[in-house]
């Protein structure tokens, strides 16, 4: 067991624990706190695959916009900052159910498929910025501009829809440029 | 060929204009002249074909189509039979549409009345001359419906009413018998032609099952038509009718017409013993009947209507012992005095303003016309010397005894029973003949009325049917006159007794009848033959309520069963759209919840596929 | 415009210019246009059956190439059978639209106009005719459907004013009963096309040798059910009576004179020649259901206490003679179901206006309150429901009696589908249901058109109570209340008369019907062993 | 990268309805020209210059946005096109554009509505077309999803854009949290699809497929989950749910969107995975079709019966016309090309469908403009207080039941019903069959109330002939409609487009029914 | 490093997702179960790419775009998030049911 699968099994269990507090703790502003810490532990085991740019990508955007924007989001809803009593539905045993099948069926079917396969994580690393980088601008130049598309119009969106109901719309188009 | 459509052709015209006439004296023009035209036109055609002139016949092609073969198509045939029936018929519906002139003076109705016998008539010659098996089953049910429509013509009363629909329905359910008899003479001769028919019979190309199953099938037919045992109960309350509709249809044509299918088809009959002795066993049955409940009735019409079914009866017995002459013989000769005495009742009704013997009596005296024609046709339907009922009867029982002796169509046991029985049924024909006179013209009035002759329009018809009642005895003595047919001159000994029977029988009643209604002497039997053995309260029992209580159940079933099934449908349909719209609770994560076990049954499912 | 297309696309042309022209044209005259355009529609098909060349199948066919993506056609052509069909139906039709052109009766007052009624029964007999003449799977089932919504709105919106919410649910299970069938017939006709890779009724035909097989018994089945709802043949009838019972008078006349009609056709016209082999598998059951029919239905009219409701019924007995004919298999079979369902057409349709005109009069079908002595309340109008009721019984001599004698006859010649005995034993039941068909009938005249002149118990007319007894003829009491009830007037007697006079020579002349029905008949049964 | 490398015809259109959409934002921010019908003629410009575009294209098959290898790799590996214009694509593309004209025509009913800002609607529905033109042409898998997203996200941003509409937030969250859900589903799919493929394109995943890629399982549990998102997308079973919550807070306009361009949307990429990189699974997701395709033309014909609001019942009539349109794919394996296959069927019975809704969601936009209600009372003779409405309306929920004289909706019942037949799915097609049935039982009560000849006051409004339809509404109906004001937008200059619909729609059904050709052609 | 442990990480993410999804009655607790969701994608796409060594790099291409839109996605949730809690004065997913 080289180093490397050891500490990719440390932030796999990290990222795992650390989920299941997003999804358990009382503390809605704790939750955002651990979700940081998932989706850093995650970038960890990108970085551990060799997928530097995408570590990176996610270390940048996820810890640095997304989780801010939930945070965000929390304090304008008045989220309480004590433990909130009953964080889950009634919904809650179901859910149990259909999480643990989930992954239960994923699982299975993924041991029971690629049983035996091993990365090759010590070569030149797969992903590295340049390419990467060059990869999306040779081969993917249609998913990068209907990307920006997509950007373009959910914060055109975002902006129109969190703009408040009495206040005509003045200056919109912040995000636009 | 003419001349045989316009028997038809003529009053089937005359009814469609009377209907469309203005007033009654105008549709009354038109039915009489109608009625004369067809009359003039019937003794053209009819008298050549006596003797052994060669049948005449034709048919128009295949003027109705192929109704996918074998054709239909509108043949007529005139044979010395069918002209002997043409006559009577014709003769008699002429009589019939004078009489009804002044019987329905001030019935309102009349315009249809007439028409509708006009109808009734041409039905009638459509099926006496016949040659087509359609063609006779046309004018065999369009009988049916006019005898329908006038028993029911005073619809008001409810005996009209009820007796009208016993008399279809019951004449109805032995007609199928004839369809289905003709629709398998079809197949099997692949012709409809009577001729034909004929003669594939005498070919002997026909199966005996065959035979015997078409006989028996038309024997049903005559049998319901002619009021014979078992189906005997319509005619008796068919009498509400207008008296003339009883004479014309109710005894002179169509119940006659039954005897006539069977002799038109008789060689059928010949070729199957079984249907023979069928035929011979009810007409035995009918004519005891017939007489003895004719001889406990109170009402005229009534005892005239059971008298017509037991000498039908009679008809029935000479066709059983092979004499189709002596058959047609009697039809003729009853044809005749049967209409003279419903006329005759006609006018005592008239008079007195009922049917019931009750309130008549004394009628010898201040109407002349009626009370000598009555009892001329009285005396020829006892069968006395010399008028035509004696000849007649005669011509059957002789008949009956040639066939006892040396075999014949029948069986000779069958033969000797219906001699027996018709020595019986001459003596109950006797007595009843006597009683009726005694009640009707004996004695003194039992009602206040004013006795008259009837007006001439009504008195004529009397007189003129009165000559065949005495005649028509010597025309019937003329042998070969039925072409070819050999009758034999009296029977000694048959006569002699029969003559002894009337004489006597009368004898004794008139003397029973001086003391009052000869019947009360008839003691505990005379309820049993007044309730006629209470056959329909037997059919009521075991054919119209088992029926009804069917028709109820299917009621209910369609209510309760069927529908059920509808109604359950769309009940639980609209449960589902209940259920569906319940768990539409505006919560995204039931939304969710569903589609995302949906989409791990759906991996489940495709995982499993896989290995 | 080929004539045929003419004799089809006629009335709907007239609907929809009726329609545009609006309040322009007072009801009445709408009416007669609707009448005159029918007429024109009956003339045009006559002439194109004349003129019809020797030898040919369909009269003045007409084959243009509608979709050519779907390889549908508007395929028209007019054969025997079809040719009586559209006889039958232009006749109705204008009939009914006859029977409007007067000014409306009381119960008619609050209805929706009559303008719009007058362009749904065009419409109707555009899609009937359609349907009559049809050679193409897809255009027949248009032309199917087309004619049922329009049906709808005349039974929920023209029917029994007394009962909206009953008038509403008859119609639509009417509906949902028939839309049903028809798309499993649908279903039936599309496995049919995709084995033969047609949709021309003609051209199949020429191939039905090799429609044989378990799933063509089961097309077969879906395509005979979808026929069956529509016939009806029981147990599927029970859409029936309701929707007579609270249809309008027309609706009821266009229901069992055309409707009906739609289905038999399509039993004769389409399953046998395009299913022979299945048809002979199906065949017997067939004919089972409709003997039963005939006794089941005629023992549910004995006990019948709403005229409307017997009518139905009785159509329901003598659809059985029709499914009897059908199961068959035999030129006489098929030619039967041709034969009562135009005698019938006729004969059912004239007891339904007379029936109908009673109801608008009385306010009310249920024999109970209907009082009795019609012979002396409304003279003609009893005749004429007299004559309907012994012409409905099959009384030889009228159009009626053909029809069932063709079909015992087809039972007793036991055709490909059935074995002797149990032909027979279908013969033996159906001929007793003549004679319980007898016996309704003559208990339905005895009750209503004979006894007392007790005129009904209505909203309109006061109850009159029952005045002199005996056999003398008075007619002073059906005139005093001849203004609560008026005999019949003049466009009621014209109806009539068309009717009245139409069956007598069809039952005096059947070679009027039985010849182009024989002209058609060789490739109808060309695929029947 | 060469911008010269790229097919810009074949891209054109998608880019016109993009760039076109940007413009109309950026001239409504800085221009400061706030008009609806500046909004309303840019985008009918942009959407005919995509249409004229688009015509410019014959359907053989333009390949563009292709791999760019080079040296050694090129050699290895295949040359794979991310943006294919074929016949599928085309007929697509009409849908979507007619559709899309149609939903701003209506949208026109807003022009005098302070409440609806014109620039950000415009702007979010042409990127949402121009989502859904990228996603019928796209070939592989990245492209498709993210495709997918560019239709849903502006679209669930349209749900909730007028301010002050207070149901709209809980439409717009349901259709949210739904959506990205199942875009998440899809993207696990699409990730073990790429795992045991090895590739994201159509035509490498095929290879690999037909050649057997292993593991298996995976395989099959990754097709499934892709296929999720796309259910979602034209809202069949079980990703149904959200629709009607969905409609009844959106925009009628709104509404109407989903129903037909965003639905076409999720059959195009349906239609696509189904056919080309799966296609030769077709044992394992035919059955699942005609599962889900007559499940879910049960549920949603039965869920309709109950209806009493005309959208809610048009909402779950598109559930299940969405099971119809399913159904033909079962067929989709085998001769998906040829003109008994699934592939056209569905196509064709799509485009037919979303006429129809059109016209529907079109007269029923109308209505709720007039007197802000929609319940199905409101409609109570309308064909007598308004002939045009009236009849577009009965002609298209004639054509939604298929029956004539609506033929062309009988001819739509037709294909859909012929590939199953000739599949040999007989059950699936006796439940379609069954379910023509209870479709009628609810469309012919909606359409009884629309023909029935007592009017009710609150539609006597502008006179009943449509030469006078600009009018603004008077006399009885502002009465009636002080009382629902609140709901009620303003009816002015908008009114003319919005009756510009209906004529459209109502000609377009007319004449297909008469000449259906038209269509059949149009679509491949 | 086993292929099996990355995809078995994700598999977990993705069940703990969809249970937060399912569960949790605050929108915005809600919405970070999506998240989890999505990253369980990228986890997979970004193995298997590596275990491919992918020429096209269409494994981690693809999970750079899934993590913009995620982006775009949380962007335009928090905003409706927002609307709702204007609207209702809360944000519980459960309690949407009534009107406002």
């Amino acid at each position: 067991m080289t180093t490397v699968e050891v500490l990719f099994w440390l932030l796999s269990c990290l990222a795992i624990g650390s989920a299941v507090l997003v999804v358990t703790t009382d503390h809605l502003v704790h939750a955002a706190l651990w979700l940081v810490v998932t989706l850093g532990s995650l970038a960890g085991c990108f970085l551990l695959m060799t997928a530097e740019f995408v570590a990176w990508v996610q270390v940048l955007i996820y810890v640095g916009a997304v989780v801010v924007l939930l945070l965000f989001a929390l304090m304008l809803t008045r989220a309480p900052t004590a433990p909130d009593a009953a964080t889950s539905t009634r919904n809650q045993p179901v859910a149990i159910f259909a999480g643990l099948v989930t992954t239960a069926v994923l699982g299975v079917v993924m041991v029971d498929g690629f049983r035996g396969e091993r990365i090759d994580v010590d070569g030149e690393p797969a992903g590295s910025a340049a390419s990467v980088g060059d990869a999306i601008f040779r081969h993917w130049v249609l998913g990068f501009e209907v990307v920006s598309v997509v950007l373009l119009a959910a914060l055109v969106g975002a902006i129109v829809l969190s703009r408040r109901s009495g206040d005509t719309a003045d200056e919109p188009s912040e995000g636009s440029g | 060929m003419i001349g045989l459509a316009l028997v038809i052709g003529l009053p089937l015209l005359a009814a469609l204009v009377g209907l469309a006439m203005p007033n009654r004296l105008r549709a009354a023009q038109v039915a009489v002249g109608g009625a004369a035209a067809t009359w003039v036109v019937a003794v053209v055609v009819a008298l050549p074909r006596f003797g052994d002139a060669e049948p005449v016949g034709g048919s128009w092609g295949h003027a109705w189509g192929t109704l996918s073969a074998p054709a239909v198509t509108f043949a007529l045939r005139a044979d010395s039979m069918s002209a002997a029936l043409l006559l009577l018929a014709a003769t008699v519906a002429l009589l019939v549409q004078l009489y009804s002139v002044a019987y329905l003076a001030d019935d309102s109705q009349y315009r249809a009345y007439a028409a509708i016998v006009s109808l009734f008539s041409a039905s009638m010659h459509a099926v006496v001359v016949a040659n087509d098996l359609f063609v006779l089953l046309i004018g065999w049910e369009m009988m049916g419906v006019c005898s329908y429509l006038l028993i029911a013509h005073y619809w008001k009363r409810s005996d009209a009413r009820d007796g009208a629909a016993k008399a279809f329905l019951m004449t109805r359910l032995a007609d199928v018998g004839l369809l289905v008899a003709i629709i398998a003479l079809g197949q099997a001769v692949d012709s409809y032609r009577i001729s034909d028919v004929l003669d594939a019979v005498a070919a002997g190309e026909l199966s005996s099952a065959m035979i015997t199953t078409v006989a028996l099938l038309m024997l049903l037919a005559a049998v319901g038509k002619s009021a014979q045992f078992p189906l005997h109960t319509w005619l008796p309350d068919a009498m509400p009718g207008p008296t003339p509709i009883s004479a014309l249809i109710h005894s002179a044509t169509m119940v006659a017409a039954g005897v006539y299918l069977i002799a038109r088809m008789y060689p059928l009959f010949a070729d199957s013993r079984s249907a023979t002795i069928v035929l011979g066993l009810i007409a035995i049955v009918t004519m005891l009947i017939g007489a003895a409940f004719a001889l406990a009735q109170d009402d005229l019409k009534r005892v005239l209507a059971w008298s017509t079914v037991s000498q039908l009866a009679y008809m029935f017995a000479a066709l059983a012992v092979g004499s189709v002459v002596a058959a047609i013989g009697h039809l003729l000769a009853h044809g005749a005095f049967k209409a003279l005495l419903f006329l005759v009742a006609g006018s005592v009704a008239q008079i007195v303003r009922s049917t019931a013997f009750i309130d008549m009596g004394g009628l010898r005296r201040g109407l002349p016309v009626t009370f000598v024609t009555g009892t001329i046709g009285l005396a020829a339907l006892a069968g006395l010397v010399p008028l035509s009922g004696f000849f007649t009867k005669d011509a059957i029982l002789g008949a009956a005894s040639d066939s006892a002796h040396d075999g014949g169509a029948a069986p000779s046991w069958l033969a000797w029973s219906i001699l027996v029985a018709g020595l019986v049924t001459a003596v109950l024909t006797a007595a009843y003949v006597t009683r009726t006179w005694l009640l009707v013209y004996g004695g003194e009035r039992r009602s206040p009325f004013h006795a008259y002759d009837p007006p001439s329009l009504m008195r004529w018809p009397l007189i003129v049917l009165a000559v065949p009642t005495v005649l028509l005895g010597i025309a019937v003595l003329e042998p070969g006159w039925l072409g070819g047919a050999e009758a034999e001159p009296v029977h000694a000994w048959i006569a002699v007794v029969s003559t002894l029977i009337v004489v006597v029988v009368a004898g004794l009643t008139w003397l029973v009848g001086q003391s009052g209604d000869p019947a009360v002497r008839l003691g505990p039997a005379r309820p049993v033959l007044a309730r006629e053995f209470g056959v329909d309260a037997v059919y009521d029992r075991f054919a119209v309520r088992p029926t009804l209580d069917a028709a109820d159940v299917v009621l209910h079933a369609d209510s309760d069963v069927v529908d059920a099934y509808v109604r359950g449908a769309s009940s639980g349909t609209m449960t589902a759209s209940r259920l569906l719209r319940w768990a539409q609770n505006h919560n995204v994560q039931t939304y969710i919840t569903v589609a995302v076990v949906g989409v791990a049954v759906a991996a489940v499912l495709a995982g499993v596929s896989a290995s | 415009m080929s004539p045929l297309t003419l004799v089809v696309i006629a009335p709907a042309l007239a609907a929809l210019l009726i329609w545009w022209q609006g309040k322009r044209w007072s009801d009445i005259d709408v009416a007669r246009i609707g009448a005159a355009v029918s007429a024109f529609s009956l003339i045009t098909a006559w002439f194109v059956w004349l003129t019809r060349g020797e030898s040919v199948v369909h009269a003045g066919e007409t084959d243009y190439e509608w979709i050519p993506a779907l390889d549908i056609h508007w395929h028209l052509g007019m054969d025997g059978i079809s040719y009586c069909m559209v006889l039958l139906a232009t006749v109705l039709s204008g009939l009914c639209c006859l029977s409007l052109a007067r000014p409306p009766s009381r119960e008619a007052a609050h209805q929706p106009d009559r303008r719009s009624l007058v362009v749904l029964i065009l419409v109707i007999e555009a899609a009937s005719l359609g349907v009559f003449t049809a050679l193409d799977l897809v255009l027949f089932f248009i032309c199917f459907e087309l004619a049922l919504i329009p049906m709808w709105f005349v039974i929920a919106w023209w029917g029994d004013p007394h009962d909206p919410a009953g008038r509403r649910r008859a119609a639509t299970r009417f509906l949902l009963f028939t839309v049903l069938g028809s798309a499993l017939m649908f279903v039936g006709f599309i496995g049919v096309a995709w084995q033969t890779g047609t949709l021309q009724i003609d051209a199949i035909t020429w191939r039905t040798a090799s429609l044989t097989g378990t799933l063509n018994t089961l097309l077969a089945v879906a395509i005979a059910l979808g026929l069956a709802v529509k016939t009806p043949v029981w147990p599927l009838h029970i859409w029936l009576p309701d929707a007579h019972a609270k249809a309008p008078t027309i609706g009821s006349v266009l229901l069992a004179g055309v409707f009906l009609k739609l289905g038999t056709y399509g039993f004769v016209r389409i399953l046998v020649p395009i299913l022979p082999v299945p048809a002979e598998k199906i065949g017997p059951y067939l004919a089972a259901f409709g003997v039963a029919g005939i006794v089941y239905g005629s023992l549910a009219c004995l006990r019948q206490s709403d005229l409307k409701r017997l009518i139905a019924y009785s159509s329901v007995g003598h659809m059985g003679f029709v499914a009897l004919g059908v199961g068959t298999l035999t030129a006489s079979g098929l030619s039967a179901a041709v034969f009562i369902s135009v005698a019938h057409g006729l004969i059912t349709g004239l007891l339904f206006f007379v029936a109908g005109w009673l109801k608008e009069r009385s306010g009310s079908s249920e024999l109970s309150t209907l009082g009795s002595g019609l012979y002396g309340r409304m003279p003609w109008l009893a005749m004429a429901f007299a004559f309907g009721c012994l012409a409905s019984v099959g009384v030889p001599g009228l159009a009626g009696f053909w029809g069932e004698m063709l079909a015992l006859r087809g039972a007793y010649e036991t055709g490909p589908a059935m074995n002797e005995a149990g032909a027979w034993t279908l013969l033996g039941i159906a001929a007793f249901g003549i004679v319980l068909t007898t016996a309704y009938f003559v208990g339905l005249m005895r009750r209503l058109l004979h006894g007392e002149p007790v005129p009904a118990v209505s909203v309109g007319a006061a109850p009159a109570t029952a005045t002199d007894a005996g056999t003398v003829e008075t007619d002073t009491d059906t005139d005093t209340e001849a203004e609560a009830e008026p005999d019949l007037d003049r466009e009621e007697r014209v109806v009539c008369i068309v009717l009245v006079v139409s069956v007598v020579v069809l039952g005096l002349i059947p070679g009027l019907l039985s010849g182009p029905i024989a002209q058609a008949m060789p490739w109808i049964i060309g695929g029947v062993r | 990268m060469t911008l010269t490398g790229f097919d810009w015809l074949a891209l054109g259109p998608a880019a016109i309805v993009a760039v076109a959409g940007v413009v109309l934002l950026l001239g409504d921010a800085f221009a400061g020209v706030r008009s609806w019908m500046l909004g309303t003629a840019g985008s009918l410009a942009a959407l005919g210059g995509a249409a004229v575009a688009a015509a410019g294209l014959s359907g053989d098959g333009r390949e563009t946005m292709c791999t760019q290898l080079t040296g050694q790799e090129a050699l290895e590996f295949a040359e794979h096109c991310s943006f294919v214009v074929d016949n599928l694509t085309l007929g697509l593309w009409w849908i979507i554009l007619a559709g899309a004209v149609l939903v701003v025509l209506m949208a026109a009913a807003y022009a005098d509505d302070a409440s609806m800002p014109p620039g950000e609607f415009h702007f979010l529905l042409l990127s949402s077309v121009s989502g859904a033109l990228t996603l019928a042409a796209s070939r592989d898998l990245v492209s498709l999803v993210i495709a997918l997203e560019l239709v849903s996200l502006p679209s669930i941003a349209l749900v909730a854009l007028r301010r002050g509409d207070l149901p709209a937030s809980r439409s717009a969250w349901t259709f949210f949290l739904a959506s990205v859900t199942a875009t998440a589903i899809t993207l696990m799919g699409v990730s073990m699809v790429y795992g045991v493929t090895g590739s994201v394109f159509f035509d490498g995943i095929r290879d690999e497929v037909q050649v057997g890629a292993a593991p298996e399982t995976v395989l099959r549990t990754g097709v499934i989950l892709t296929l999720a998102g796309l259910v979602f997308k034209i809202g069949a079973v079980p990703f149904h749910m959200w629709v009607p919550d969905t409609y009844a807070g959106a925009p009628v306009p709104v509404a109407a969107y989903l129903s037909v361009v965003s639905k076409a949307a999720g059959i195009a990429g349906l239609l696509l995975v189904l056919s080309k990189p799966f296609g030769t699974l077709v044992e394992l997701w035919s059955p699942l079709v005609a599962v889900v395709a007559g499940v879910t033309m049960t549920v949603g014909n039965v869920a309709a019966l109950r209806q009493t609001d005309a959208i809610g019942l048009l909402a779950w009539s598109s559930v299940a016309q969405a099971g119809f349109v399913v159904a033909p794919m079962v067929a989709l394996a085998g001769d998906a090309g040829s003109v008994d296959g699934g592939l056209p069927a569905a196509v064709r019975y799509l485009g037919i469908y979303a006429l129809a809704n059109l016209a529907a969601f079109a007269v029923v936009a109308l209505v709720r403009a007039r007197i802000g209600r929609t319940d199905i009372a409101a409609f109570r003779g309308l064909l007598r207080s308004d002939r045009l409405a009236g009849f577009t309306l009965a002609a298209g929920l004639l054509a939604l039941a298929g029956f004539p004289p609506a033929i062309i909706g009988l001819l739509a019942k037709y294909i859909a019903l012929r590939p199953v037949i000739f599949y040999g799915d007989g059950l699936l097609a006796v439940v379609m069959a069954v379910n023509v049935m209870i479709g009628l039982a609810y469309y012919l009560r909606f359409l009884a109330v629309v023909i029935a000849p007592e009017a009710e006051t609150a539609l006597q409004l502008d006179g009943s002939a449509p030469d006078d339809a600009p009018a603004a509404p008077t006399g009885p109906g502002t009465t009636t409609r002080t009382a629902t004001e609140a709901s009620a937008t303003v009816i002015g200059s908008g009114y003319l487009w919005l009756r510009a619909a209906l004529a459209l729609t109502l000609a377009a059904l007319v004449i297909t029914s008469l000449w259906p050709d038209l269509i059949m052609q149009l679509l491949i | 490093m086993p292929l099996v442990w990355p995809l078995l990480l994700s598999a977990a993410l993705f069940g703990i997702g969809v249970y937060g999804v399912l569960a949790r009655r605050n929108a915005v607790l809600a919405l970070m179960g999506v998240e989890l969701m999505l990253n369980a994608a990228n986890v997979n796409l970004v193995a298997f790419d590596v275990w491919f060594r992918d020429v096209l790099v269409s494994g981690q291409v693809f999970t750079l775009f899934t993590i913009a839109l995620a982006a775009a996605e949380i962007g335009l949730g928090l905003a409706i998030v927002l609307r709702l809690f204007r609207t209702y004065g809360h944000v519980d997913v459960d309690r949407l049911g009534g009107e406002p």
